[in-house]
């Protein structure tokens, strides 16, 4: 307790703390990289594996990535740095607001003919990935009722951070896609967290206030956001967004930039978790978005979607929900342990898909097309 | 100027529940609450809340004697099992007593 | 109080519910716009009308008035979006900085001898239009002194979004206004709420320390953000302004889209007051601006004004105060309800203003010019 | 208590307490010019100093400057304006941030060989003026040991509000200067606390958890923001940097100007203290970072800086850190009197050097190139 | 180490009090005061501010018995009538009560 | 439903000491502890911390009757020299004791 027995430890040896701390996150990064890279490359025809490799590097030195590794940094070295909740409430609403109302401005140019099949598309993703993750975690991974559920529903939903991401990516790479995707993302994000709460409460013979639990989830601030930041492209027009495009697009990846920073802390601060979680659930928060991205590139080229929409698709069916889903999980499921699927969601998929895996499902986007 | 000695109640939870545990105190009787919200802290449960930063909110109310063991009753019947939480009670005296009861 | 109790409410009607809850408002603001365009459309030359219903439509249409209506709402569905107080704070210090420095380096341009005559009509606008409303409030009204007062306070002062909005509207219309502007609406801030007091004084025989309340009125933050813009501006010349443009002027009207979501939940958490209010001061808070605001736009077209001008100053004197006159009547006139004065204000004339008012000023505005 | 007790005062007093109010602050600025720039202008050769008022003129007249002086007034007459503390903090954030994102774009184009000498005399400056600091405190101030060693590492080590205020000072004159110089923020940030630190332990001899405390300093927020924007900006280059240049760079002065608004109503809180430091830390924190901002223009000419590069490293040199030097002093040496280290820091050398030192160092290097 | 008895007092109202309280308390003699800013909550009022999130404040005392009363009967007299506001008093024990008295 | 009688330390001190205090609070043996951020106020020592805006925190703690004698001792004996910090106890009424003792 007193302030000298830290002398004990010799003045080196704290200096290589932060520099390990640093070397640490870079190792996590890097070694499922290495694990997935690997037997990719000897399935893989010849030239595809580096390609990937290179768009990996390429998606890592953005700016976006780079910041979130600073707000890791951050926290594994016990920074004072802290983002202020408000500002990522503030930031949080901006990001939700900015993709409704371009993908809104984009829908008033659609026509609706283009629109069903992804539509429809999406609808099935948020049915059926749920499904198949609430068996894998009880079959293979032995979990219980509530907590498969709870990951089912964060799993079948979607990122919208994710999808900002891989936005921003594409857009890096002048790849086209889709304009109505933003709509994807709003149809996605509800149906898997209400089929797990279904399955959760089938298999648990609970009751309970299914009503309100709608309204708050149709009325949460994620759906409530992008919906109505669709509603106002919508009917504003490219018009309307023009006149608020300094705030709401051309400042787009300046202030996701400052978002992934504060994502980085938050993640960072649930390492510590993972050896709680295990194992499994780490091979999971990595493998089922891999299966989901590629279930999803594939339904998005039945669909008929450009290459682009395919990996956006793909990459929203291989992300974790992180606001719409806990909220309606933590009150609909709360003998569920949220260390498990903040920790997965937060800890283990974000990180994955924002690294690694947005370049990924474009590199697989490759077979379908 | 007459105090009267009332119970301070003070509910230490999840920011996720602040609006429904609002509505439940009034049902029980409650005349009147105060929220502090971004509170922060540990307990025995580890994570506290399901909310990004750990946040936590404050919910105190002046209520009578028995209104205050009905409150404790009631947040250790439907909130202890699954959510972090702690209720405790301190000994307050107000003036204006009727405006409380 | 046990959860299972809601079972009993179908699921349905729980899904009804949100839709009902969006028509709601959106009746809300129709009713008053048919029933005050139907008798002006009996009155007006044959035409006009039909002019205003399309401005009104341009103008609901708008982002700004739509990130509104998501306010209203969000509210409405008991949404769980809530703006941090800080930022909508930070927003307000924004916008009132922006207007002024920018009214500021509009007026490093302008001549005094066209400065003069605007700014006389503006302080006449602003002794006149609190006792108008003083006497209409207390004699049609018969609401007591302190009540009328603080609601004269109000009613004479202005608002600065208010303002803000009507830029933007003739903007988007490329109708031409003095850049003085911003300078009238800080002329046009205090008087009132001075008059409105004097009354009530003088009425309720109080005495009280007038030089405190002066002086939090002038060193109120809209003052002094307005003003001191405006000392910035003036000085920094538009050199000064170039360079804070990408902060200050670009992405203005982004940031009062983002500020009128905010304003939207405000104005609908009064909503429930409505019925306590009653009905004159609904009448009030709807006749009131339109009076005002015709008022202004003649003294306006006799100060030589622009059309574009005209109708500005129409706008200012036919809004609100919503940030200094509260704080001041809460600290002078603490017997005055402020249910009253902050529904009227912000539930009734602020949308409605928003809404239908402006481009109802613009249309009028056809009959001075 | 009473209300009615300042009836007593007249109500024209009243009036007059705002406009001395707005005086005095200006007053405070224009007196330590005069003083400064009186003796200067009998030495220096004929048509210089003029030179320098005109400059003083010119920075005095930028929206920043302004900005400071309208926070300051805010504070003096007392007005209700509040910055949020966590808007404060998110300023702090994003101009860390951008300082660093954009020195290591810079960084990444620039060769090791420009670099060594620059970096070499900046850590010569951060050695050095901690020393003479604490010395000419200790003999001609009398200070106490925590107090002076607290005060040598404030001036020792860099502002960086002031870095930003020098490079906008320098593009509005449009006058070159090396990229990097961001850099060399970061170098001078932390050997001066060190240094004083050191000081105060061998003069008290203390033990202490030294590698506490130097974690504490490197992972210290500013250093790690600054640091970290570097490493981004410098894996990204500035093909990265287009990418957020709409939020990092184009509203850079604009964000400034907020920023400074709070500055001058922190720095007038403490305008109160400036009679209990006393007349010697007046003259301290105005003469100190003129004499270590000719020693910083001076060593930037020997490593071959450009005349703007020297400028700035001057700048840098005449700074005092309010950030880092705080926190790291506060925990390391508690007896020392927050009251000496902040008042001259943020009361007397930061108003100084923004408002008449920078453009002071800029006429000063003309001796030197 | 010596503990003393003394009286928190706590007064919850208004933000746009805030300054005017602060200064009256200190009229009234407190030594210090503790200031939580950003509180919400509702009472028998109904509208408690005029800020628009329904902001109030909470202003905490550590004062002497005698000085806890004329707080609570100062707060009473002044405010009770036209403004939103509470104030109750907590017995609180303290070290070097000399800093308080 | 049984209740204990706790104490309910409270220290209120500089935002910079934050961090030091849990982790120094954790080895005196508490089981939790609740921090309320962005507190301002004044006492008798003038600036109360080096943060701009005289920020403060609340770090709040239900304890035993012992350790709350000893948290109260540590804080006196470490911080009040030199450091901007009040601390206070308050008698609480808790149930399930067994969580912070
Ligand atoms: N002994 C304690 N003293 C003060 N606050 C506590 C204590 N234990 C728990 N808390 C608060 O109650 C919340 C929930 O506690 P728990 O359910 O134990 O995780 C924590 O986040 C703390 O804010
Ligand atoms: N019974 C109560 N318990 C706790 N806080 C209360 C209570 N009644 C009122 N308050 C607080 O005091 C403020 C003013 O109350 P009122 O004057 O009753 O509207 C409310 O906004 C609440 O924050
Ligand atoms: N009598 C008091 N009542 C409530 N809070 C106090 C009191 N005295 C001091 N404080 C708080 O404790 C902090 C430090 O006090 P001090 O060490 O006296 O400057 C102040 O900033 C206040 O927030
Ligand atoms: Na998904
Ligand atoms: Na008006
Ligand atoms: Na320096």
């Amino acid at each position: 307790m007193h302030r000298s027995e830290y002398d004990t430890v010799s003045l080196i040896s704290r200096i290589l703390y932060p520099v390990s701390c640093i070397l640490y996150p870079v190792s996590c990064i890097l070694y499922p990289v290495s694990c997935i890279l690997y037997p990719v490359s000897s399935i893989l025809p010849k030239g595809t594996p580096v390609e990937i490799i290179e768009l990996v590097r390429l998606n890592l030195f953005s700016p976006m990535v780079l910041a979130f590794v600073l707000g890791v940094v951050a926290t594994l070295v016990r920074s004072d740095l802290k983002f202020p909740d408000e500002i990522y409430t503030a930031l949080s609403i901006y990001l939700l607001l900015a993709i409704g109302l371009k993908g809104g401005a984009e829908l008033s140019e659609t026509a609706l003919t283009e629109f069903w099949a992804p539509a429809l598309m999406t609808l099935i993703l948020g049915v059926t990935t749920p499904i198949v993750a609430y068996v894998v975690l009880r079959r293979l991974g032995g979990l219980e009722v509530a907590d498969a559920a709870a990951l089912a529903a964060h799993y079948g939903s979607v990122s919208a951070v994710t999808f900002a991401a891989v936005q921003t990516f594409l857009q890096a790479l002048e790849i086209p896609y889709e304009g109505f995707m933003a709509t994807l993302v709003a149809i996605l994000e509800v149906p898997a967290i209400i089929v797990a709460l279904i399955i959760a409460r089938v298999a648990l013979g609970q009751g309970g206030n299914w009503g309100e639990v709608l309204r708050e989830l149709l009325a949460g601030k994620s759906i409530l956001l992008l919906l109505g930041g669709m509603f106002i492209g919508l009917i504003a027009g490219k018009a309307g967004l023009e006149q608020v495009a300094p705030v709401f697009v051309d400042p787009f990846k300046g202030i996701l930039t400052l978002f992934l920073l504060e994502m980085g802390m938050v993640a960072a601060r649930r390492f510590r978790d993972l050896r709680r979680v295990g194992f499994f659930l780490i091979a999971f928060g990595i493998l089922m978005p891999i299966v989901n991205g590629t279930f999803g590139i594939w339904l998005g080229s039945l669909a008929g979607l450009s290459q682009g929409g395919a990996v956006v698709l793909g990459t929203l069916a291989a992300s974790a929900s992180y606001i719409a889903a806990p909220a309606a999980v933590r009150i609909a499921l709360p003998q569920a342990n949220p260390s498990y699927y903040l920790t997965a969601a937060l800890a283990i998929t974000f990180p994955f898909n924002l690294a690694i895996g947005i370049p990924l499902y474009y590199g697989l986007a490759g077979f379908f097309y | 100027m007459q105090k009267t000695r009332l119970k301070l109640v003070t509910i230490i939870t999840e920011a996720i529940l602040e609006d429904r545990m609002v509505r439940e105190l009034k049902q029980l009787g409650v005349r009147g609450y105060t929220v502090t919200g971004e509170v922060r802290g540990e307990g025995t449960r580890g994570l506290p809340t399901v909310d990004f930063d750990g946040q936590s909110v404050r919910i105190e109310t002046l209520v009578g004697h028995e209104l205050a063991d009905q409150i404790m009753a009631y947040v250790a019947e439907n909130y202890f099992a699954d959510y972090a939480v702690i209720v405790y009670s301190l000994d307050a005296e107000v003036l204006r007593s009727e405006k409380y009861l």
